[in-house]
């Protein structure tokens, strides 16, 4: 009934794409540069493998999956993966985290289900399914080693973007104070790599530039978040980001006349004037590949596929209101990412001014996925 | 920056759905009926307000039917039973709040993040806009904050001073001797002023949603509605102290923010403790005064028998 | 109204005289009902809800085939048999965790913050001895947990029977304090190593705590075993012991408390501090039956619904346990019927249709319907005069009767 | 006191009869379930007269006024105000039809002061005023009728005969043409009821139709011009006042002759072991003022100490005090010599106490439970009982239900299954399995407050031969009553209470002390001060 206060997990909001636009999109991929971009996903309407028709799979959703974001994002996929691999998909919306996820994932297998997708991250809970369910693929979205020999997890570098926006904050902002709405502390994917690729990104452009950091203590509480921000923006943040499930942050940003950055989608329809920029995720690609290991007998699980930019990650479109000047300095940025240039390197500090990653070192990316458990200098927060 | 000035009405502003609930719940508690249930209330006042906002672009609109659809609501939930039944009163309470839970998912399944874009009018006070200070701390607040703060002086007025008032307080004090002795359409003003425990109820979620947060959540209110009945036993059945109980938690909510926002060296999940250990609080400080009994209706929460 | 009904000899003495002619054949009376009427009448609140959430289902979901698909998902498969074992277990704790205090006249909404104090105390036990042998660790983690649960109720205990502050708002507020003391435990020093995004969870309990599983019908909880097992003690307990006598007369209201000289502060402090600890053993059961690690979703609201459990299941163990299957089943059959676009939380309309039905239901209850005398006739008269009983006076202020509590 | 218009009833219903009917009914019928409460009456009531009501507890006086006052919608039957059809939906529209009633307890908002209660609900009340504006006018009003009333004072601060001049002045405010009394004299002192009686006087004079509902007879030939009589919901007689006696009326209103309780043959035996010892008790009430003031008092075995007072004075506080549901302010209580100050009602359970409780619907009785639970309230408390009826923490369920089973037949209850709920038993059955239980627990003294309140006359019987044969069992009991009859018929010696001090104590063993002597005293009058005094007052009494 009262919602407990973590349990909505992140519902990534990103653009409601048009499908049709999607489908271009995705037609159009092109192999792009990421640093571990997936085995690439090319032109698989055309090949039609008949080995994936019928074949029967399970999702399991957190949230509405016409939330025009990280869920209706993932559904896109599903339609086109039963469109286009001719799969059969059922599916369950609003699944809380509780035993009912382990349940759920148990019936879709009972039921036939040969591939369950867990799109909603059930972590553990998703995982016990699967050590029941041996004979069944499960592909996730965010985990963390070791977990079941059949399972896959996805997840995008989503820190680049957040690189990225930080640079366009720290040319944006005059004080280079950002206010950030933490869902929780110290959570390295995605609330720790965020905010301190983030930071990172702003200093870049703004030496000393700090983040005030709030914890939400949940990833959906738009009334708190909103007193949250606003309390931030009281504080003097010029610039808010958030990894909160809903783009709260511009909403405050453009209703304080301050600059907001997106977190999970396209938020420009949020905040008309304060958007900057955001990220843009779009699953389909690897789950096609995917699908297609499972049919073919070629799938091995017990691995993490984490994709950077191209074809299943790109920057939003400029807000309308961001000068040009900034776009330019951060376009150049973004398309050194693209070839390769890891901007994770050291000097980095944490908050106890202690030397993390020397000069000349960089961080990889199963660190910054998996390890970043600490704060980069620049971080206020409370805990 | 003027920071005290924008947390001051930053904690004004929290406080005002609260203020709003707790006037509504305060008169309905007046004639006797202790609804706990204003969280549901509140929840379907909010999703409603915030869908026709979002239909007609109109927040006023928005407020004024989030407003009646808790006075529907609260008629058929809680009038029905309670009054037209003479059921007991607690239960029915509990039953708004869960159907209110799951009635207001229901309608706003659609509607969640979705941000109201046009608010609502913010009245400029002619004169005192001018004063830099003041002007930030009274001056410019969306009306119906000024509507939350001047209801309880009106409600204090009515019940102190006319022969509605009055006859209000009887069937709270004696809904027996109102009925039988002065001859008070009991059951008739009872099933009013539940719809006006749900007007208010309705209208506090409304603005909770569509002005302080912006856009319809799950469970938007996050227990505010139960803060509200706390505050109504703070103010002992005086509705100008609605006023300071309200604001108090208003500005704990604010409190917990401000705390994350300045990096203060507690944890944050202990902030967010903070305005539900408030409300403990003040029901404590309450009861600790001295000669606190006099202060309920006589006939609160007793189930009212009808026959004949 | 209130009216001094006759004796025995009085009802001969007015059909003697000659009652005129009555308009209707049939009447409305007032009985305290029994236990079996008081069933049915929820019963048939129950099936009421249904009809109308079923109907819903139909009409506005297009769910096709709801009965056979309910049978099917939840009675036939072994998830399906699993999960509700694994959503019944809770209730019975959580509902006693209710049902006691209501024994006394008193409303314990904080079942859910009870159950993660209890969770919340068990996991610390656990994790400060986590080598002790299995049984060692269950029985001392359930200790805990009815501790903690106990604790979480301490405050509101105290302020309750020294201030007389209202229950159900400081019982409501801590379930709040307990989510964010909770989350401070699950994302500080208890976390999960390798946690990301979206489940916050706290490490794993010792593997020695879990409950084992009882391989029948696939897969019985032992869990359920314990809980069934706890609910019935107590249950029990409470109707065969001096203290549950006493709660009875302490729910009966102050006059009665004083006149048999009942402490009515202990009797209200002991009845919810076992609420509390049986909510805790609940977080406890929870935590080493099914989850085994302290989630926020632990409880999934079950300190809620044990309240409805509770009113439904109106006072009698029997009943919370009949009740917490039939609530298992509706939410397992919310769960199944998502895929047509449900919400699970929607099932929450028709618990509070429930909660209301079965309020009008215990009104309802009180009256029957029977023939009347006829004119001049001898038809059914009771023995015993029924109706309510007399009031002390003619007065109709009899007619507004104290509230329990 | 305003002076009596001693007019003679006779002329009055002589000059009533010239006038036109004001209030008619016809068949009015009413039942409650399978009750018919009323069950087709006539009635006319005429501009002028004082029209007397008069039945048994149940003979549906008050059903039938509250059908006039519109508070119960009647079953069949018509009604005529003025010769116009009158039909009330509500008390409201009874009270624009210029119809008031005066209810037994008054129905006063006891919070509200006496202003704000004569303007209570009343349309020619001001729209908006304050509280002084409010006494103005209440003052005004007071001044007007000559009644002796502070409109700032609350309510329940006041005495019950001045609720009642606040209750009646209410409906005066409001132009009644119909003034119903709702047996208005049972809780006054006798000099309280004499007042009341020129009221009514002087309303019927100023041509006001004054109905006057009773249950004692004297009342009726003192006021009434014509008397109605109802029994079990029926009218059986209208007479005039002037054509019957006491004897005539009573036997009308029972449906057979009846004897007064007597005290017995025995005559109470020489003790000299005080059971009860109360000194310098001093009680608070619920709202922490001195409700009992220094009061002292001694029990003892083989008597009945009655104590006579009005409403209000103390008396409640008192049992609660002696019965230790109630804490003493200060002073001692000692029962059989032990020193029982200050313990809690377990405590006097232990030393023998029984306690009949005024309110014995909501403090001695759990309705909504079994007469098994029923039986056992304070059982558990004695260590005889307790070890038969439980077992360590627990109860014996079936040793219970026989105990009760006991109790049903020592009480002569009509039931003897102790599954059944007290609510579903009638009124008599419930005060005599209550006092079966009383008498298990009282093995030294039965404290008795109201034991046949709201009881018909044969169940009344059957609790005052219970409480003689204590007596003779050597049994202290306190009997407390606001039924002067009551306690002057079963008590050796009478107490009086008023405004919490003990007014006076008189034997009662021989002569019958005189009634006006105990009015005076219950009026607050101290005993020392009525010696010599002549006071001859007129009252109605044996």
């Amino acid at each position: 009934m009262v919602r407990r206060p973590m349990m909505a997990k992140r519902r990534r909001h990103l653009v409601a794409v048009k499908r049709v636009g999607m489908l271009v999109g995705v037609l159009s991929i092109t192999v792009g540069a990421g640093a571990t971009s997936t085995s690439a996903a090319t032109s698989h309407s055309t090949v039609k493998d008949i080995s994936t028709k019928g074949l029967k799979t399970g999702w399991i959703y957190d949230g509405s999956v016409a939330d025009k974001g990280y869920d209706e994002e993932w559904y896109d996929a599903q339609l086109y993966l039963e469109k286009h691999l001719g799969i059969t998909a059922t599916f369950t919306q609003n699944t809380p985290y509780t035993s009912q996820w382990t349940t759920t994932g148990e019936r879709m297998a009972d039921a036939g289900a040969k591939i369950l997708y867990d799109p909603g991250d059930g972590g553990s809970l998703f995982f016990a399914a699967c050590k029941a369910e041996p004979k069944v693929a499960c592909i996730e979205s965010n985990g963390v080693l070791p977990f079941p020999k059949n399972v896959v997890s996805l997840y995008d570098e989503n820190w680049l973007p957040a690189y990225l926006e930080g640079m366009a904050a720290g040319l944006l902002s005059k004080t280079g104070v950002i206010g950030f709405l933490a869902a929780f502390s110290n959570t390295p994917a995605p609330v720790n790599e965020t905010l301190n690729a983030l930071l990172l990104g702003c200093q870049a452009t703004h030496p000393g530039c700090k983040a005030l950091v709030d914890v939400v203590t949940s990833w959906y509480t738009p009334p708190k978040e909103t007193e949250d921000a606003n309390a931030l923006v009281d504080a003097g943040a010029t610039v808010l980001g958030s990894t909160e499930n809903d783009p709260i942050a511009i909403e405050v940003a453009q209703k304080r006349h301050i600059w907001g950055l997106g977190s999970w989608g396209n938020g420009v329809s949020s905040g008309p004037t304060a958007f900057v920029t955001s990220q843009i995720i779009n699953w389909a690609p690897s789950l096609m590949t995917l699908t297609e290991q499972v049919a073919d007998g070629t799938f091995h699980g017990g691995r993490i596929e984490v994709f950077g930019f191209g074809p299943g990650l790109k920057l939003a479109p400029w807000g309308p209101k961001v000068p040009k000047s900034v776009q330019e300095k951060v376009n150049t940025a973004y398309s050194q990412m693209l070839k390769g240039k890891n901007f994770f390197c050291g000097p980095i500090y944490d908050t106890s001014g202690k030397l993390r990653v020397p000069k000349g070192k960089c961080l990889t990316t199963m660190y910054i996925y998996d390890g970043w458990n600490w704060y980069v200098q620049g971080v206020k927060i409370s805990k | 920056m003027h920071t005290f000035e924008l947390y001051f009405a930053a904690a004004i502003l929290a406080g005002t759905p609260l203020l709003l609930a707790a006037t509504g719940e305060l008169l309905g508690e007046t004639v006797g009926l202790l609804n706990v249930g204003i969280e549901g209330v509140m929840l379907i006042g909010a999703v409603t307000g915030v869908v026709v906002t979002l239909h007609t672009n109109n927040a006023e609109l928005g407020l004024l039917v989030g407003a009646l659809a808790g006075a529907v609501f609260l008629l058929v939930f809680y009038a029905l039973p309670v009054v037209a039944l003479g059921t007991e009163q607690i239960l029915p309470g509990f039953g708004v709040w869960f159907v209110g839970l799951g009635l207001s998912q229901l309608i706003g399944v659609n509607y969640e993040n979705t941000p109201v874009s046009s608010g609502s009018t913010v009245v400029r006070l002619p004169g005192i806009d001018r004063i830099p200070v003041v002007k930030e701390l009274i001056g410019q607040y969306p009306w119906p904050v000024y509507l939350a703060f001047v209801l309880p002086f009106v409600v204090a007025w009515v019940l102190a001073r006319t022969r509605h008032g009055r006859n209000l307080r009887a069937i709270g004090e004696d809904p027996v001797a109102a009925s039988a002795g002065a001859g008070i359409a009991v059951r008739w003003w009872r099933t009013v002023y539940v719809a006006v425990n749900g007007l208010l109820g309705g209208f506090a979620g409304a603005v909770l949603a569509v002005i302080a947060v912006g856009e319809w959540g799950t469970d938007v209110t996050a227990g505010r509605g139960f803060i509200a009945l706390a505050v109504v036993i703070f103010s002992g059945w005086r509705s100008m102290r609605l006023i300071v109980g309200a604001y108090i938690i208003g500005a704990l909510l604010i409190l917990a923010d401000l705390g994350g926002a300045l990096s203060w060296p507690i944890p944050s999940e202990f902030l967010d403790m903070m305005p539900y250990i408030g409300a403990v609080a003040i029901l404590t400080v309450w009861a600790l005064r001295p000669g606190r009994r006099a202060a309920a209706p006589g006939s609160l929460g007793v189930r009212l028998k009808y026959s004949g | 109204m209130s009216l001094s009904l006759p004796t025995v000899t009085d009802v001969h003495v007015r059909q003697s005289i000659g009652v005129r002619s009555l308009r209707s054949r049939w009447t409305w009376i007032r009985q305290e009902p029994s236990e079996t009427r008081s069933w049915i009448c929820r019963l048939i609140a129950v099936v009421l809800a249904l009809v109308v959430a079923g109907a819903y289902l139909v009409i506005t979901v297009h769910v096709p085939d709801v009965l056979g698909l309910v049978l099917r998902t939840t009675f036939t498969t072994a998830p399906g048999l699993q999960e509700l074992v694994v959503l019944a277990t809770p209730f019975f704790l959580t509902a006693m965790a209710a049902q006691i205090p209501l024994r006394v006249g008193l409303w314990n909404v904080g079942g859910e913050g009870q159950f993660f104090a209890g969770a919340w105390l068990a996991t610390a036990f656990a994790f400060s001895l986590p080598h002790a042998p299995g049984g060692v660790l269950i029985i001392g983690m359930l200790l805990a947990g009815a501790v903690g649960g106990a604790i979480w109720v301490a405050i509101p205990v105290l302020v309750k029977t020294l201030l007389n502050v209202n229950e159900i708002i400081t019982t409501l507020m801590l379930n709040f304090a307990a989510t964010y003391w909770i989350a401070y435990w699950i994302t500080g020093s208890w976390r999960y190593p390798s946690t990301q995004g979206g489940t916050i969870e706290s490490r794993f309990m010792p593997a020695q705590s879990n409950l084992p599983l009882i391989h029948l019908a696939g897969g019985l909880d032992s869990g359920l075993i314990i809980a069934v097992a706890l609910t019935i003690a107590v249950g029990l307990a409470v109707r065969y012991s001096i203290f549950g006598y006493r709660t009875l007369i302490v729910g009966s209201g102050r006059a009665v408390s004083s006149y048999a000289g009942v402490r009515v502060r202990w009797v209200i402090a002991l009845s919810l501090l076992l609420g509390g600890a049986l909510a805790g053993a609940g977080g406890v059961l929870q935590l080493i039956g099914n989850s085994h690690q302290l989630t926020p979703g632990l409880s999934d609201n079950t300190g809620y619904l044990g309240i409805a459990v509770a009113v439904l299941a109106g006072g009698s163990v029997l009943g919370v346990i009949v009740m917490s299957c039939l609530l298992a089943v509706i939410m397992s059959v919310g769960q199944a019927v998502q895929i047509y676009g449900v919400s699970s939380e929607d099932v929450f309309i028709l618990i509070g249709l429930l909660l209301l039905l079965a309020t009008i239901a215990e009104v309802v209850a009180k009256y029957r319907l029977v023939r009347k005398v006829p004119t001049g006739g001898t038809a059914r008269v009771p023995k015993e005069p029924v109706g309510l009983a007399p009031s002390v006076s003619e007065s109709s202020r009899a007619a507004v009767a104290g509230d329990v509590g | 006191m305003r002076t009596i218009d001693t007019e003679s009833a006779s002329s009055i219903r002589e000059r009533a009869g010239e006038r036109a009917v004001k209030l008619q009914l016809e068949g009015i019928e009413k039942s409650f379930g399978l009750l018919a409460a009323v069950a087709g009456v006539d009635l006319d009531c005429y501009a002028g007269e004082v029209h007397a009501i008069l039945g048994e507890n149940g003979a549906g006086k008050s059903t039938l006024m509250k059908i006039v006052a519109g508070d119960l919608q009647p079953d069949a039957g018509h009604m005529w105000l003025d010769g116009e059809t009158y039909r009330p939906a509500s008390p409201k529209q009874a009270m624009r039809r210029g119809i008031g009633i005066v209810h037994q307890d008054h129905q006063l908002v006891s919070r509200f002061t006496v202003a704000e209660n004569l303007f209570l609900g009343w349309d020619g009340a001001d729209r908006v005023g304050g509280p002084r504006s409010l006494a103005e006018q209440a003052s005004a009003i007071v001044d007007r009728y000559g009644f002796e009333l502070d409109p700032t004072s609350t309510v329940r601060d006041l005495s019950v005969g001045e609720q009642q001049r606040v209750a009646i002045l209410r409906a005066l405010v409001r132009g009644v043409s119909v003034l119903i009394l709702d047996e208005p004299t049972a809780t006054l002192t006798p000099q309280e009821v004499e007042v009341l009686f020129g009221v009514m006087r002087n309303l019927a004079t100023d041509g006001c139709a004054v109905l006057f509902i009773t249950h004692k007879l004297c009342e009726v030939l003192a006021i009434s011009a014509r008397v109605t009589v109802l029994r079990a919901g029926v009218r059986v007689a209208e007479l005039g006042a002037h054509e019957c006696d006491e004897r005539l009326l009573a036997r009308e209103m029972l449906g057979r002759d009846v004897e007064s309780p007597s005290k017995g043959d025995a005559p109470p035996r020489a003790v000299s072991e005080p059971i009860l010892q109360a000194s310098g008790v001093t009680v608070r009430d619920d709202r922490g003022s001195l409700a009992v003031d220094d009061v002292s008092f001694e029990v003892h075995s083989h008597e009945i100490v009655g104590i006579a007072g009005v409403a209000g004075n103390g008396q409640r506080e008192l049992s609660e005090a002696v019965t230790g549901v109630r804490r003493v302010a200060s002073g001692r209580v000692l029962v059989d010599g032990k020193e029982m100050t200050g313990e809690d009602a377990a405590s006097y359970v232990r030393a023998g106490v029984g306690h009949i409780p005024e309110d014995r619907l909501t403090a001695g009785m759990i309705l909504r439970e079994s007469i098994a639970n029923n039986s056992i309230l304070k059982m558990l408390h004695v260590e005889t009982d307790r070890s038969n009826l439980t077992r360590g923490p627990w109860l014996r369920r079936r040793e219970i239900d026989r105990f009760a089973r006991q109790l049903l037949v020592e009480g002569q209850v009509s039931t003897s299954d102790p599954k059944v709920k007290v609510a579903n038993l009638s009124g008599g059955n419930i005060q005599r399995f209550l006092v079966a239980r009383e008498l298990r627990a009282a093995s030294r003294l039965l404290v008795a407050v109201h034991p046949t309140r709201g009881l018909d006359v044969g169940a009344a019987d059957r609790v005052w031969r219970i409480l003689l044969r204590a007596r003779d069992e050597g049994i202290a009991v306190l009997l407390i009553s606001e039924d002067l009859d009551e306690v002057l018929s079963l008590s050796n010696r009478v107490l009086v209470l008023s405004a919490g001090r003990i007014a006076g104590e008189l034997d009662n063993t021989g002569a019958p002390p005189s009634r006006e002597h105990l009015g005076m005293l219950m009026g607050g009058v101290e005993q020392e001060a009525l010696v010599g005094s002549a006071a001859a007052l007129k009252g109605c009494g044996p």
